[in-house]
């Protein structure tokens, strides 16, 4: 079901793990709807993205568009790292089964998350960037055609 | 990929290969219609006739109690949909549980929408329906109970006996779901106050896209395929033979084994039980401890999500599944890990092993080593594992 | 008994040796549950997925709306009886013709039941559903027009093309039984403006317990079968993977021969037909004499009761059947052939011939020639044939 | 479906044929339900029956139940013929399948059929014999289970 691209990065994910004293911690999706993503970015003073880590609780498409995130927002400004929407995340995984597109939803929200978190240790603005959901389910569209 | 161990027999089952052998003629030799006059379609209804029988006298039922399907969702549909239709002017009231198949829970929403009522009885927490709850819950306008012989995934077998007899008692049909049961354990109709009962070729080593439906002699249901007037005129369709035959087959393979292969089978699952809780930390098992199918075992590991610990299991050539709602496509996990109480984030990181007939002890081995493997893995990559080391580290 | 003339094709087909080959990895080696995550359920599910793809191909749709059943009864009862659910709030009027199939005709009764109302439309002696009445039967509440495409004991093919239009026109949904037709005729969804379309495995040598509803995207019924997600969350049950397979490799087949072999078919058929019609007096053809499918043949023979024919034929190792209601365990012949005018007697002593892709010509000689001397013996026995020569000889 | 016995008699069917001047003839049975059976009756002065033949139109079971009741009434007296019940025909057919029951009354009517005949032409009457319906499907129950 998934795409070569998303089982290389379920399988082998890269940046697993923590950043100590990262300067922005996002955390998003809850433990009912069986999805979290927390993103730890290490931004340095010229705003660029030196480095991206993830912990993810969630299935083979949260884990690997987790994954992906990272790779993507590494070595970003953050108004680049803003840029990187759910779709370039799939994209980037040569797609995502109907069924997971909520995962890359859940990856954007999570940079989106850590990006909050800096701003708001750092006392900054960042252009362009609400307060994230806590939970991308809330709202979410049931699939367009029901039986 | 090494060899296949294939644990999710109750998704569905390997096709026995005699089972295979013995639909064989029914395709291309005797391949006549069973309706027909002619000797080629006698051949067919011969063969169905003694598959009926040798399915009935499992049950201790009369071959003419026998509804062929094509499985066991229809069977269920049929039972429900029919009991309603047949018994509606008696009454609107169905009593069931929460932890039914989907067979059975979508039919009752969609009774539900067409005005009929229907009490889902809880279960406690091991699986098992609260007698009490569901006596209490008989009205005069009850008009059926239909509760599963053993749930399909936590194994955890129903007392059965018991409430055929709270059935009778109150004059209110029963119907059971016996898809997982049938062949695993043994069932006499008649002993259960058993009105109706479901099973599925596909889950007992038969094949898929075959079931029946046992309907008690004077049960008033009529056909829920219409049609032509095969099935003593109750299902229409041109008869599956080599289902047919294929499935009785599988029938009396699985009954002239199942002494020995269920407790082989019972042996087994203990031994990956006590491996897995003694191995492996934060996790629990799901379903009664010993009143469970014989070759069921389904586990929670805590602060992880099932979807991928089964992808990591199949990389390493093991088949199980799971409760969590990814692998289902929904948001939600699974109602029956709801139902016993499962909050829903370890529901979510359930894992079912149900184990066949030809499983070892050193499959298992390799499993257990596999599992902890993988779920130390996913667990170092969980932010809610880090989140409750990092509570234990601060209490501690 | 020497060789065997299987002349009954309607009722059923051997199932193609190649077809048997193509199902049997999916029994004991790819027995995957289709909607598992792990590898060898992947099999099952793209095994599927071509299958749908192919049969959807030949009638020019998506293959998202080709939904397996487990045969024409379910899809005709499924087309049935959720259409009228899902537009019974707009209208609860019905259209079909007097010479459906029971799967057809016993779900309108049922429908009757439930307070739905159907028209019946007339035929011509040909069997030819009559437009004029058709069109004329529309009403604002007419929700659906079902009409077979060839008619399965006369043969006759409808004009389903003309009948398409008609729905399309006044906005009624379209369903047609193409059982007997798909695998023989040519058929375009689009062209024809059909809605959904039942077809039957077993028809076209595929195997039995299989079959599908062509379901246009944006038509609004829902499950038949109520339970798990599969086809959609629209049928229930877990896939029947070796006959989806089974069934897609027939279609294959039978699609790659067409041309030839209905040609080839129609030729022995009109053989069959003159020869018949010429050698043996008070004979008539039953259905189009031209405009039927290329394998059918039906014949009434005045003074004689079909079953005993079918019996004799039998005995020739020939095999065919009748709309004679003894055949059937009912009083009443078949409603086809008293649709078509026939007067009861006559009814009764009717045989349909439906030939195979290896029907031979040798076949064909053998079997007039055994017909002519059966029904010369069952006339000389028969009172009817005595009063009918008394009569003769007295006006003679 | 049918017993070797039934077969046997469908297949080599005992005493086909008419009796020229017979002294009872009688038959039932309607077009409408797919069986005629007509029975031929030769009485001698002592009331016995020295011949007995039959032309049917109907299905295996209808002509095979036409020749057993020819065998059984044959050297019978009128009494005794009147004792060949449908029970006795199946039961020296070995049985009949439910669906064809209506045969074996049809045989029995037969009989009775051409007794009566028989009577109103010699101008007697035969104890017990009641005047036979023409179509014995006449009334006919439905098989007891109903679906
Ligand atoms: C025209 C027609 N419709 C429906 C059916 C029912 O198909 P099945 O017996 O496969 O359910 C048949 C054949 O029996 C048929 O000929
Ligand atoms: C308890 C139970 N009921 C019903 C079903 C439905 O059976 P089938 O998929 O053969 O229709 C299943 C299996 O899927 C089951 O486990």
């Amino acid at each position: 079901m998934y795409s070569e691209k998303v089982m290389d990065h379920f399988q082998n994910p890269r940046n697993v793990g923590e950043i100590e004293n990262a300067s922005g911690v996002g955390t998003v999706g809850n433990a009912k709807c069986g999805d979290i993503m927390r993103m730890y970015l290490d931004i340095d003073d010229n705003g660029i993205i030196q480095e991206a880590r993830f912990k993810t609780f969630g299935c083979g498409a949260a884990v690997a568009t987790s994954s992906m995130a990272t790779e993507l927002v590494k070595g970003k400004t953050i108004q680049q790292a803003l840029e990187v929407t759910n779709k370039a995340v799939m994209e980037a995984l040569d797609g995502l089964p109907p069924v997971k597109v909520h995962c890359s939803l859940l990856a954007e929200e999570a940079i989106h998350a850590a990006l909050w978190d800096y701003a708001e240790k750092h006392g900054i603005k960042i252009e362009g960037l609400q307060k994230p959901k806590s939970d991308i389910h809330e709202g979410e569209e049931e699939e367009a055609e029901e039986y | 990929m090494g060899k296949l161990i294939y644990l999710d027999n109750a998704a569905t089952t390997k096709t026995s290969p005699t089972v295979v052998e013995a639909m064989l003629p029914y395709f291309s030799e005797f391949y006549g219609n069973a309706s027909s006059i002619y000797s080629i379609g006698a051949k067919s209804k011969e063969a169905i006739n003694k598959s009926r029988a040798a399915i009935a006298a499992t049950l201790g039922a009369r071959p003419e109690e026998i509804y062929f399907t094509a499985g066991g969702s229809e069977a269920d549909n049929w039972a429900l949909k029919a009991t309603a239709e047949a018994y509606g002017a008696k009454g609107k009231h169905i009593i069931t549980t929460k932890i039914e198949h989907h067979a059975i829970l979508h039919t009752c929403e969609y009774l539900e929408k067409n005005g009929y009522d229907i009490t889902y009885v809880d279960v406690d927490e091991n699986g098992t329906v609260k007698l009490d709850q569901l006596e209490k819950a008989i009205r005069p306008d009850t008009i059926l109970i239909s509760v599963m012989f053993a749930n399909n995934e936590i194994g955890t077998i129903q007392p059965i006996r018991e409430i055929g007899e709270i059935a009778k008692k109150h004059g209110v049909l029963f119907h059971t779901d016996a898809v997982q049961a049938y062949g695993q354990l043994p069932i006499n109709v008649d002993e259960y106050h058993i009105d109706m009962l479901s099973s599925s070729g596909h889950k007992l080593n038969g094949p898929k896209g075959i079931g029946f439906l046992y309907i008690r002699k004077g049960v008033k249901i009529r056909s829920f395929v219409h049609g032509g007037a095969q099935e003593r005129k109750r299902r229409a369709g041109t008869e599956n033979v080599p289902g047919i035959v294929g499935y009785a087959k599988a029938v009396e393979e699985a009954f002239a084994t199942m002494q020995e292969r269920t407790a082989k089978e019972a042996e087994l699952r203990d031994y990956l039980i006590d491996r897995v809780l003694r191995e492996i930390p934060y996790t629990r098992l799901n379903g009664h401890r010993t009143n469970r199918l014989p070759n069921n075992a389904n586990f929670s590991f805590q602060f992880i999500e099932g979807e991928s610990l089964l992808i990591m299991l199949d990389m390493e050539g093991i088949c199980g599944s799971s409760g969590s709602a990814c692998t289902s496509g929904s948001l939600d996990p699974s109602h029956v890990l709801l139902a016993i109480g499962l909050p829903h984030e370890i529901a979510h990181g359930s894992l079912r092993l149900t184990l066949g007939a030809d499983t070892t002890k050193e499959d298992l081995d390799f499993v257990v080593e596999k599992i902890s493997g993988i779920v130390e893995r996913l667990r170092s990559m969980s932010p809610l594992y880090e989140d409750f080391v990092k509570k234990l580290q601060k209490n501690g």
